[in-house]
């Protein structure tokens, strides 16, 4: 048992460090650090520059392109990106779909996406929830109906990120209503630009425009958009849930956003004197700093489980509620040590609280974290339910 | 003790609240805020038709002879109906700061307009390096010729843009920390040097930063006696703290309700999610940090004019900073409850959401009232 | 709407100061201040001495020797006993059954019960819950099979407090096993020297013998005993529990606590200097006082709702919710202050630990203050079912 | 990076496990403490024999060669076993400071019998107005005659009835609060002048207060260089820390495990109460709490070590303040959650809820190491 990184991994960290160092374009980081919101563009052309470098898509397998790291060049990696306050900047289609179809695509499709998912020439969002079916994920409605070579597609996503920049949507549809209700549930791909399709913008908190509602009114998708088999979907959806444990905790952009508030706490007077001299103030970024210690050396034991080959576990559920909630303290601190500079509305940027503009938006929207992809509540129904079979470690 | 309202107390509450459920509805709301000016200077002068905005003026300057236990009444309302109008910034800053230092010439120019409606007057005390130190005043007015020089600035001055005139704090004498030297200023908002940059806030109110530039003012602009002006300026703070944690009270009680509606109606999993005992018990802890917001908003009004400043103070912080966590707990979980729907610019639940986070961090954080009630404890 | 006490009510305060200044034993001082358990001489003899002053009973009636106080002096009285260190010292008879005879007792009960409670001549103790019926307590299973002029009862009673020191237990049993479970309950007086009650001690785990567990085989208890109607049980309860709501949250008590721990922490050094000046301690000592406030002003706005006429409602959950929080908080900051102090088990009070002897066993005695009476879960219960009635304030 | 036990170090611990569940339930272990000496003589030598004390001491002493990571697996294990005997006192803190800087007499005497269990040493550091300020030392040795008089008094000296030996932090130079002028010296118990007040401990330990009256010691009695003493007493309650959280996690996740024992098969209402989802969360916290722990264990191990001092302090006091939070939790929601019985003595869940208790106050509060972790951010 050590911590020291061995001299191959080492060499790795410098060249990646070096790498992001002389890459990272200046307005991307200024837009990392201040939490200003990232444009379509924005993440199209870092991408693209990233899978020159042969780094986008570091999870996928070798041969579909990824860079074929162990777990601890992955972790490295994901440290001097975000140190470097370079942007995660992945898309659904990278992180989500990608996996999926290497694990369950045909080989038409893993030919026919995989690739423009890497060059960034489709760009994919996610239909997962509904109106009606939020954290009972399971009580979906949307249907696909069977005709012909087609399914006929019939209701309404909500919540979906960035689907006014999408090309293409992957959801969970109800192939059939009978038996239990997870096993009717169908993965699908759908091309945006199909008749019956209308993307309905929802602005947020944030006064952002992330999220929208998708209506699906007799969408025509041909049957070879389906991915696995039918009625496969809700095992679909847990497996990449349960999948990309490495960057669920959000370790790497955490310790990057602690820092940045070291130094805005430096800047930041108080009485004439640096507000990170307040006792209280230096009790506070020490409880945020020791909670993201305690989520890093989780998420370190976790990862060696997952390398010693344990199967993916409920692990996910805990990393998710630890992780927001560390994420959620920090983005509160951003505002308390802004106090009146995070007053103006963004749109107002030109005042000049630079640092400080986006530190409201960026905190409310901080609190979706807790919501999507499984509240913190149906996070703890899931725990609760290992624990009592005796599943605790 | 009493804790009960005198009758007209009664009537004040039950008629601002029913005025803004009638008249200021969300929407209504919505449509004020995203205006050109901001805010509606026809609503304004309703409230002052209610006496709203004198409820705290002595009635020689044509206001009620009412104080702080009518106005925690108007913010509590106003607060629940998510008012833009500065009230705080205004009725209760600027106002009280003329009404309790103010000479005759003084009064007479601005008590009976802000009374009515007609004119706004915020506080300038903020500075950049200062954060909530009140004593850490950089802006210097210097004596010229029988007036007074002003150069300097001001940040975080709530209702700037509206504003017909500012009472700025700024050092006459002493060293940049020191209590002794403040001197408080009426400043017309037209008057050559001074330059506001205004901007929307996050809870839809306006407010700006200011720059003084040798701003040249008469000797009648002194407000109160020179150098003496950091008693007042602290009475002012601890007096808009009342209101603002009554605000709070009021957004945090419309939010505990509203969220008791949502789930209730809410299904999933084939049922109410208020049939959750997590939900349920979320509620609970949500209608505990209301109640015991009530409780403090209280303590603090009944606390506001105490002849100790120290007692006044200590108990005002304390209240501040048990209601700032709170103010957090319930607007968290008010959107948390709401899941999707709470996220979304369309309710009102996230505006309550941003009223409260700034309200937060307003006049110092809870934390910084914590320290304060602390150090002011060998003091009373 | 004012804070200042009334002419009156200050010549008031200034009498009952004064008396508890000349009258307060120096060994119950010491034992209130430091948390040692009171045994049973000490509060029979302190009631006494209450009594002959006339102001034991000061939430009965004035027709029962109750001195016919305003809500105003019994609030002035409870402070300015705590402030003295002087004990609550009340038992369960002046509590709880001198309440429930007043209001359901016949003119017989009261005459035989109420003149021994007040002399404490008798020491009752509380039968209610059992070893299946905590939080449930409705379920409880002691029987009471009517048999001529007697009942017969048979079951079990525990966590039943001094039980070994009582002459007479005041319980719920079980009359009926039809209809709703909670009808089915009566209130009933029990004599301890009869046959069939035996009583085990329990140990607690702050080391010493409050509790006990009361075992009950063919025990002949008369009619005449029962309180109230048959099946009137659990309205009696239910009706004690929001009847006595002016000591529920302990506000006094919890403030002469909060006054001997900043005396404590200005005792107590760290590197030489006093704790009290220790950045942290000063936030926590801090916090725990202004909760403290919350809680008095909340316990004052219910006595003014009661003042006023209001019906009893479920503030008093609130109360016990809000308040036994205080009180566990100031019982941990007692064991952080004392540190090392605290250490030795209290028999080895020689040791000169003073203050600090009994600052463990006071704390994991209060754990059991979000158990009793309805546990902190329960009461949450309550008020969850009365606010989604709509009944919030 | 590799975070995955040795063969040895699995085993080690399983054995440790194995034993104490077969030989030291909790009805045995309430007897050792209840007995006069309050520790089982056999069962140390035992734990000698298995190489649990001699495991971190090098193998020319008598030991195995180890280090912190394998202390922990022995910790943890003792910690789950309500363990009474001085792990933590001699094998950790006493045995330690002899192998760290004792010379050759002085390892020859003591660690050989410490690694079997033969004899027992405790760190006798701690003053009463020192609270947990390492360099705020009174008691004073003076030298006289080649060799050492100590006066002074200790405070909280775990293990001191038990001692055959302590190793007493004195000053022999520089004012009371300095870093430097702190010396060690090995005294045996049974010295003239040395008085021990020995008592029984909450958590079923003894402990003891020490008082020391010119006590004459030889000139071997020095441990290490004299004056220079204060970086050795740092490190060694370092080592402390790491092995006291081990300790807590085991005692902790015992808890969980009984905890969530007891909520499956008490019924309430009918129904086993982890059916209630307030009882069903509250456990995925204390688990939450648990793996917290775990991981804050490691990471504190892996830099028990570390070259730079400022490093190693900083995550170890990172660790006690958040497994002191933790363990508080957990500690007051198993006897929550078990209600009444949790509250007996006769139930095990009190005996851990105390050994926590004690836990968080132990070279310590969260609060102290909060303070200390952010102290030493400027140095690292």
């Amino acid at each position: 048992m050590d911590i020291d990184f061995s001299p191959e991994d080492r060499a790795f960290q410098q060249e990646v460090r070096a790498w992001f160092k002389a890459h990272t374009p200046a307005e991307l980081k200024r837009k990392t650090v201040t939490g200003e919101m990232l444009q379509k563009d924005d993440i199209v052309q870092w991408q693209r520059r990233l899978d020159t470098q042969g780094w986008l898509v570091t999870g996928w397998p070798k041969e579909h392109g990824g860079p074929g790291w162990t777990p601890t060049q992955r972790y490295i990696f994901d440290l001097e990106r975000a140190a470097a306050s370079a942007p995660v900047g992945l898309s659904m289609g990278v992180i989500m779909l990608g996996p999926v179809l290497v694990a369950f695509g045909t080989p038409e499709q893993k030919a026919q996406y995989l690739p423009r998912i890497r060059r960034c020439e489709d760009w994919w969002c996610q239909g997962y929830s509904e109106p009606g079916a939020g954290s009972d994920l399971a009580s979906l409605k949307t249907t696909a109906v069977a005709d012909g070579d087609d399914y006929i597609l019939n209701g309404s996503k909500i919540w979906t990120t960035y689907a006014h920049w999408a090309t293409h949507m992957f959801c969970l549809v109800r192939t059939s209503s009978t038996g239990k209700k997870q096993e009717g549930i169908s993965f699908l791909l759908i091309e945006m630009d199909r008749a019956g399709i209308e993307v309905k913008p929802i602005v947020s908190i944030d006064g952002e425009h992330h999220l929208n509602q998708v209506f699906l009114t007799d969408v025509r998708v041909p049957r070879k958009n389906l991915v696995g088999r039918e009625g496969q979907g809700w095992d679909i959806a847990k497996y990449l849930l349960t999948h990309e444990r490495t960057s669920i905790a959000g370790v790497a952009d955490c310790k990057a956003h602690l820092a940045n508030l070291y130094t805005a706490a430096g800047e930041r007077r108080s009485g004439g004197r640096p507000l990170a001299e307040d006792g209280a103030m230096r009790l506070k970024l020490a409880r945020a700093e020791i909670e993201l210690m305690a989520l890093e050396y989780t998420n370190f034991r976790v990862l060696a489980d997952t390398a010693t080959g344990k199967a993916p576990g409920p692990e996910s559920s805990l990393l998710k509620t630890m992780g927001t909630a560390v994420q959620q303290t920090l983005s509160e601190l951003d505002v308390e040590i802004a106090a009146e500079m995070a007053w103006p509305w963004h749109e107002g940027g030109e005042l000049g609280h630079g640092r400080y503009a986006h530190a409201m938006p960026r905190y409310c929207f901080s609190r979706a974290a807790t919501i999507y992809g499984g509240s913190d509540e149906v996070q703890k129904n899931v725990l609760a339910k290992m624990l009592l079979a005796g599943g605790a470690r | 003790m009493n804790f009960d309202l005198s009758e007209e107390q009664t009537m004040l509450r039950d008629a601002a609240q029913k005025f803004l459920r009638a008249e200021y509805g969300f929407d209504a709301r919505n449509k004020i805020a995203a205006s050109e000016p901001g805010m509606s200077r026809e609503h304004w002068r309703r409230f002052g038709e209610f006496g709203w905005l004198g409820v705290a003026l002595p009635e020689a300057d044509g206001g009620f002879g009412g104080g702080i236990v009518e106005t925690i009444q108007v913010a509590e309302a106003l607060g629940a109906a998510l008012v833009a109008e500065p009230y705080l910034a205004s009725t209760v800053l600027g106002a009280q700061a003329v009404a309790r230092a103010g000479n005759p010439a003084q009064r007479s120019t601005w008590l009976p307009g802000l009374a009515s409606g007609e004119l706004i007057l915020s506080l300038a005390h903020t500075e950049v390096d200062a954060r909530h130190d009140l004593a850490h005043v950089q802006t210097r007015a210097t004596a010229k010729g029988g007036g007074w020089v002003l150069s300097g600035r001001k940040s975080g001055v709530l209702g700037a843009p509206w504003a017909d005139g500012f009472v700025v704090v700024a050092r006459t004498s002493g060293a940049v920390n020191e209590r002794r030297g403040i001197s408080l200023f009426l400043v017309g908002a037209r008057t050559p040097g001074v330059q506001v940059a205004g901007y929307k806030v996050y809870d839809g109110s306006r407010a700006g930063d200011l720059r003084l530039d040798d701003v040249v003012l008469g000797e009648g602009a002194l407000l109160g006696t020179e150098g003496e002006g950091q008693a007042l300026l602290e009475h002012l703070i601890d007096l808009g703290i009342v209101a603002a944690c009554a605000d709070a009270l009021g957004a945090m009680g419309a939010l505990l309700r509203k969220t008791g509606e949502y789930v209730s109606t809410r299904k999933q999993f084939d049922v109410p999610i208020a049939s959750f005992q997590v939900i349920q018990h979320r509620l609970v802890d949500m209608f505990a940090a209301v109640e015991a917001t009530r409780s403090l908003v209280l303590m603090a009004a009944l606390h506001a004019e105490h002849l100790d400043a120290a007692v006044r103070s200590r108990t005002v912080s304390a209240a501040k900073a048990a209601i700032g966590e709170r103010a957090r707990f319930v607007a968290q979980q008010a959107v948390q409850l709401h899941g999707g729907v709470g996220m979304t610019e369309e309710l009102d639940i996230g505006h309550y959401f941003r009223r409260l986070t700034l309200f937060c961090n307003l006049f110092g954080s809870s934390d910084h009232h914590l320290q304060r009630f602390a150090a002011l404890r060998a003091a009373t």
